[in-house]
């Protein structure tokens, strides 16, 4: 088992007796509910690969037709779709367990501002998710504008 | 807590040493779940809380006192919400209060059913602002340092590193809670082992009217766990095993307050019905019910939520859908260190003391339900006032002198250490100390149990001396701590044992069942017991009475 | 350079919240359309087409939307693995990871910017 | 009397004086089945080794200072029943602490970090009390009540892996009660306190775990407090750029 860092939760001035050190949580990082956390944690790594790549293709774009066909063709490597595939999995488990979490973190008024019940902004947030991409991906499609 | 407050608030070029054997917010006013009282509302008045209060006390309260108390418990009470208790709200956003065994009117003020809580939480989060405010976490008192009839300071046994350490001031308040651990079957938590009562006991203060253990209705079997007064007071309904409301149905003295009657008269009611038979059997012993089905499943949640959340885990029952077990358990200590209106213990100087641990004569011979907590505050600050203005005209001591009385403390203890004696345990002590008490000084009581009580207290003490111990570390040691408390306890049960058995009458919490009736000419006066090594020796003290006459006392 | 970090971690909290929130919005999408369903042959790729797509892109809600989809990402990633560099017991080492990781977010947020102007 | 079960209690023991680093050991407690672990452990205390140190109070879950690792998870020793527990209950003090011995841990860290976050009413000028007290409607005392229900009894110190991690953090607890404060229709030091949350190690180091929600036992729900905390604090900062306190900074 893990040490905790060594200086966890202990006071500016210890006290007179010798502690031992502090454990970290027995099942972190990869046990019971922790390991969604961890997961969680790592899709940070995905998102930032996600960036550069929507990056690179925005570039293809700015840079003519030959260059942004050549980056849909690359795309249907197998190397490409199977990290899409993994993508895909991380942005809805990200969507899935943030919007869970983010109503709450809510504050209860901003100036005199009150924000919507808790399950308002729940619904909202899991519709416009859904919305959004249906909308999005239509016009991406070609099937809007 | 509140004196340590009112203390520095006081004076700024003081300082104050908060001494407590756990952190402070672990301190068992953290339990208490009803509310707390104090004149709130427009039909209500000082007089009538005057009134309800030396009613309860059965007349042995002291009137001056009881003024005093009610005049400030409403500002104390205020003072409180200023430093951020979340107290529950009426409609247009006052505070709200609910009614209240023994009170006439709603005048209990709550915060749901964890008023303990929150008020202890809000004085402890408030006083952390002040930097005067020295805390010494979980260092146990041992013993205070009195020098020629006044009081130093106290040594105290640090827990965490295991040496006495003495810390020396001008005067003391002790605030050390209740005894309630003397008892097997308590709501009192762990650390009530009346350390206070004892301390000023062995350095030549009285303990008064220690004979007044409130026995509180209701309570889980088994684990003790108190279902607050606030369940009878927001509406539920006593029943016996054939579901009869018998505090309606059957005379028991309670009249028309039915449920809202005091604790005193509802905790016999309860042992008659079961000793008539109408009880329901468990392997914990007979028990009543406490119906709150029909109160409904969203005020049981709003008003009483933990009330029901102790229910599921504790009794594995839900008070929405069916009624909670329930049988009468120790509550709290009327009686306790004998002190005046102004904090001040009887004997000693510069000692003073608060809250349970302290007997001012508020609550007589029985307390009214939310009255404590008041109690704590209004006498705290009150004590916390005394003290400073003694200490200001007090001469220091002479440090070098005191630091002997440490240094003894600390033989004494190291002496405890891992104590290889005649093979007594400190279970096999408290248990046979528990099982006296209960048999002697329970909710009915004889003559003849009552001296076999005070009996088998004293054989205790003789035990104590042989007791073995297995922990010889000095870092955290918790049976050291174990024994020093159930010295303290054994102190405790006896002042208690032999006091009950002086008073040949009965009154409020005390009930006797050789002397049913009340006896003014004879007994209308305080019990005092004093130490000595030969044994207690007991003494009377007057009543201050006042505009109110003792009467018959019947709802 | 700490003190920096404290100063602006309001902001970079910003955006990290509206990497999570609408990068996984317009994420998801995107991954759908563009990487998986269109190169699978899934979705004929006449939305894609070069002209079409340009036109999109080059307006100017289309630049600020691509804008968002690139940059926003790269904080939620950063911020995140800062995160998992700290949980594996990198509090240490935080001064050096933290810099680097905002310093990569901050630069492909140029790019992405610099991308989306010359459309 | 109904039958009991018995269990294995695998208890972590650590004395400074003696052990170079914790040990565990083990007892076969006879457990009635109304027990909870708590009761076991006392039990073992009074019955078979009277060197076990822990701390208990109240034994009704509102005290706090019974908190422990009960097989692997933060939990109330005075709430968690036995017979939810397997056959073997292995019990070690809180993670994230340092042990003074046995199962009890260093709570002064902790104590230090709660004065820091001004867990009190702060007002520009203190009411008096003859003018009686504030007024606060019931939907004002719900945006704070949930958060001042903390017993402070460390179970989501124990689960939060920033904790852990990340030393200066001041943790879920008193965030949640600094934040309570700054909640509370009654004061006026919220941005007092944003300033301090602003701070290094403060609410931005939180990475949402969402654990010490999951096991706090009076469901004070800190994950809430903390991000709301979060919010409030980059509320506050943008303001502050916006229009400028004069003299303040
Ligand atoms: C379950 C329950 C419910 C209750 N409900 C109500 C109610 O609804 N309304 C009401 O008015 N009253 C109620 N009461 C009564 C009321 O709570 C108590 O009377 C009151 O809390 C006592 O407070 P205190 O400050 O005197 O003692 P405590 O809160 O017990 O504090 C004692 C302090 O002294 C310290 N201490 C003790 N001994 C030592 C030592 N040797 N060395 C160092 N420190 C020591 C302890 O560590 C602790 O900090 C209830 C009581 C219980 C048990
Ligand atoms: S927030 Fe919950 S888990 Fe954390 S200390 Fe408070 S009561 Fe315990
Ligand atoms: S577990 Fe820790 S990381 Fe944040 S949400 Fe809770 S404080
Ligand atoms: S003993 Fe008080 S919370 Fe468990």
């Amino acid at each position: 088992m893990a040490d905790a860092h060594p200086h966890a939760m202990a006071p500016t001035r210890p006290g007179k007796t010798r502690t031992a050190p502090p454990q970290r949580p027995p099942q972190f990082p990869m046990g019971g509910r922790y390991l969604a956390y961890t997961a969680f944690g790592w899709t940070g790594l995905i998102y930032l690969l996600l960036g550069f790549l929507v990056i690179e293709a925005v570039w293809a774009l700015g840079d003519g037709a030959a260059a942004w066909q050549e980056q849909l063709l690359r795309y249907e490597h197998p190397v490409y779709i199977a990290f899409h595939v993994l993508a895909l999995a991380s942005v809805v488990f990200v969507g899935v367990r943030f919007f869970r979490l983010f109503p709450k973190a809510q504050p209860p008024r901003i100036g005199p501002a009150k924000p919507p019940p808790q399950s308002l902004i729940h619904g909202t947030l899991y519709a416009v998710w859904v919305g959004a991409t249906v909308v999005f991906g239509a016009i991406l499609a070609g099937g809007l504008f | 807590m509140r004196a340590a407050i009112a203390a520095v608030e006081a004076d700024p070029d003081i300082s104050v040493a908060l001494v407590s054997k756990v952190y402070p917010m672990r301190s068992h006013t953290v339990s208490a779940e009803g509310g707390a009282a104090g004149v709130a509302r427009e039909d209500d008045s000082l007089e009538m809380h005057g009134f309800d209060t030396v009613k309860g006390s059965d007349f042995l309260g002291d009137q001056d006192v009881i003024q005093y108390f009610v005049e400030h418990a409403p500002k104390e009470l205020t003072r409180l919400e200023h430093w951020g208790c979340p107290w529950s709200r009426n409609e247009d956003g006052s505070v709200a209060t609910r009614a209240f065994g023994g009170m006439s009117t709603k005048r209990t003020w709550y915060a749901a059913d964890k008023v303990g809580f929150h008020m202890l939480h809000s004085l402890f989060q408030h006083s952390l602002r002040f930097d005067r405010i020295v805390r010494y976490d979980e260092q146990f008192v041992t013993k205070l340092i009195v020098d020629g009839g006044q009081v130093r300071g106290v040594t105290a046994l640090d827990i965490r590193e295991g040496v006495v350490r003495c810390i020396l001031g001008r005067a003391v308040v002790l605030c050390t809670g209740g005894a309630g651990k003397i008892f097997p079957f308590t709501t009192n938590g762990n650390i009530k082992t009346g350390d206070g009562m004892a301390l000023a006991y062995r350095s030549g203060v009285p303990l008064k009217d220690m004979e007044f253990v409130q026995y509180h209705p209701t309570g889980l079997p088994g684990t003790g766990i108190l279902i607050t007064e606030a369940t009878r007071g927001e509406g539920g309904h006593v029943k016996n095993k054939d579901g009869e409301r018998f505090l309606v149905t059957r005379d028991y003295g309670v009249g028309k307050k039915a449920e809202l009657g005091p604790r005193d008269m509802i905790s016999r009611a309860i042992v008659q019905e079961i000793e008539a038979g109408r009880g329901i059997d468990s392997q914990y012993g007979q028990y009543a019910l406490l119906d709150l089905t029909h109160l409904g499943e969203e005020k049981i949640d709003s008003r009483l939520p933990m009330v029901r959340e102790l229910c599921k885990i504790y009794a594995g029952v839900d008070p929405v859908y069916e009624p909670i077990p329930i049988r009468p358990v120790v509550h709290y200590m009327m009686g306790g260190v004998d002190v005046d209106i102004d904090g001040k213990a009887n004997g000693v100087s510069g000692l003073f003391a608060a809250g349970e641990t302290a007997c001012v004569s508020l609550n007589g011979a029985n307390r009214l339900g939310s009255n404590s907590l008041t109690e704590c505050l209004v006498f705290g600050a009150r004590s916390g006032l005394s003290a400073v203005n003694f200490a200001k005209g007090a001469s220091a001591g002479d440090d070098a002198a005191l630091a002997k009385v440490g240094e003894a403390e600390q033989g004494r203890i190291d002496a405890l250490r891992g104590k290889q004696g005649g093979g007594e345990t400190l279970a096999g002590i408290r248990g046979d100390m528990q099982k006296a008490m209960e048999s002697g000084c329970g909710v009915y009581r004889e003559e003849a149990t009552m001296q076999q009580t005070v009996r088998d207290i004293a054989e205790l003490e003789g035990r104590y001396a042989n007791l073995s111990l297995e922990d010889s570390s000095k870092v955290f040691n918790t049976e050291i701590v174990a024994a020093l408390e159930l010295e303290n306890m054994l102190d405790c049960a006896r002042a208690v044992s032999n006091s009950a058995a002086s008073r040949n009458e009965s009154r409020g919490a005390h009930t006797r069942r050789d002397a049913t009736a009340r006896d003014d000419v004879n007994f209308l006066y305080h019990t005092l017991c004093h130490f000595d090594p030969a044994g207690p020796r007991l003494d009377k003290k007057d009543v201050t009475l006042g505009r109110w006459e003792p009467e018959e006392r019947k709802y | 350079m700490k003190h920096l970090l404290l100063k602006i971690e309001p902001l970079i909290w910003l955006l990290f919240g509206q990497g999570i929130l609408l990068g996984t919005i317009l994420l998801t999408g995107w991954i759908l359309v563009v990487n998986l369903g269109v190169p699978l042959g899934l979705i004929s790729d006449d939305g894609l087409a070069f002209q079409r797509a340009h036109e999109l892109g080059s307006s100017l809600v289309g630049r600020l939307v691509l804008a968002a989809l690139c940059a926003l990402p790269l904080w939620k990633g950063a911020h995140h693995m800062r995160h998992v560099s700290i949980d594996s017991g990198g509090a240490g080492r935080d001064a050096v990871v933290a810099p680097l990781l905002y310093g990569v977010a901050a630069l492909g947020s140029l790019l992405a910017i610099a991308a989306v102007i010359r459309l | 009397m109904a039958e009991t079960l018995v269990k294995k209690f695998v208890v972590t023991r650590f004395d400074p004086d003696k052990d170079e680093a914790p040990r565990t050991e083990s007892y076969e407690v006879p457990c009635h089945p109304d027990w909870k672990v708590l009761d076991a452990l006392n039990h073992i205390k009074d019955e078979i080794d009277g060197s076990l140190a822990h701390r208990w109070s109240c034994r009704m879950s509102v005290c706090g200072s019974c908190g422990m690792n009960v097989n692997g998870q933060p939990t109330l020793t005075c709430k968690k029943a036995v017979s939810d527990l397997p056959d073997t209950v292995e019990v070690t003090p809180l993670a994230n602490f340092p042990v003074v011995r046995d199962l009890v841990v260093e709570l002064d860290g902790f104590m230090e970090k709660l004065k820091s976050v001004k867990p009190w009413i702060i007002r520009a000028k203190e009411k008096a009390v003859e003018e009686g007290p504030m007024r606060q409607s019931q939907a004002e005392l719900e945006e704070f009540k949930q958060f001042s229900m903390c017993i402070n009894c460390m179970l989501c110190y124990a689960a939060c892996p920033v904790v852990a991690n990340e030393p200066e953090f001041l943790g879920p607890a008193a965030i949640a009660l600094g934040h309570r404060y700054s909640v509370d229709s009654r004061d006026e030091g919220a941005a007092e306190r944003n300033e301090i949350f602003r701070g290094e190690g403060t609410v931005f180091a939180c990475s949402y775990a969402n654990e010490c929600s999951e096991v706090c036992p009076k469901h004070v729900d800190p994950a809430a407090a903390v991000n709301q905390a979060k919010f409030n604090a980059v509320i506050d900062w943008a303001a502050g750029l916006v229009l400028p306190r004069g003299g303040k900074e």
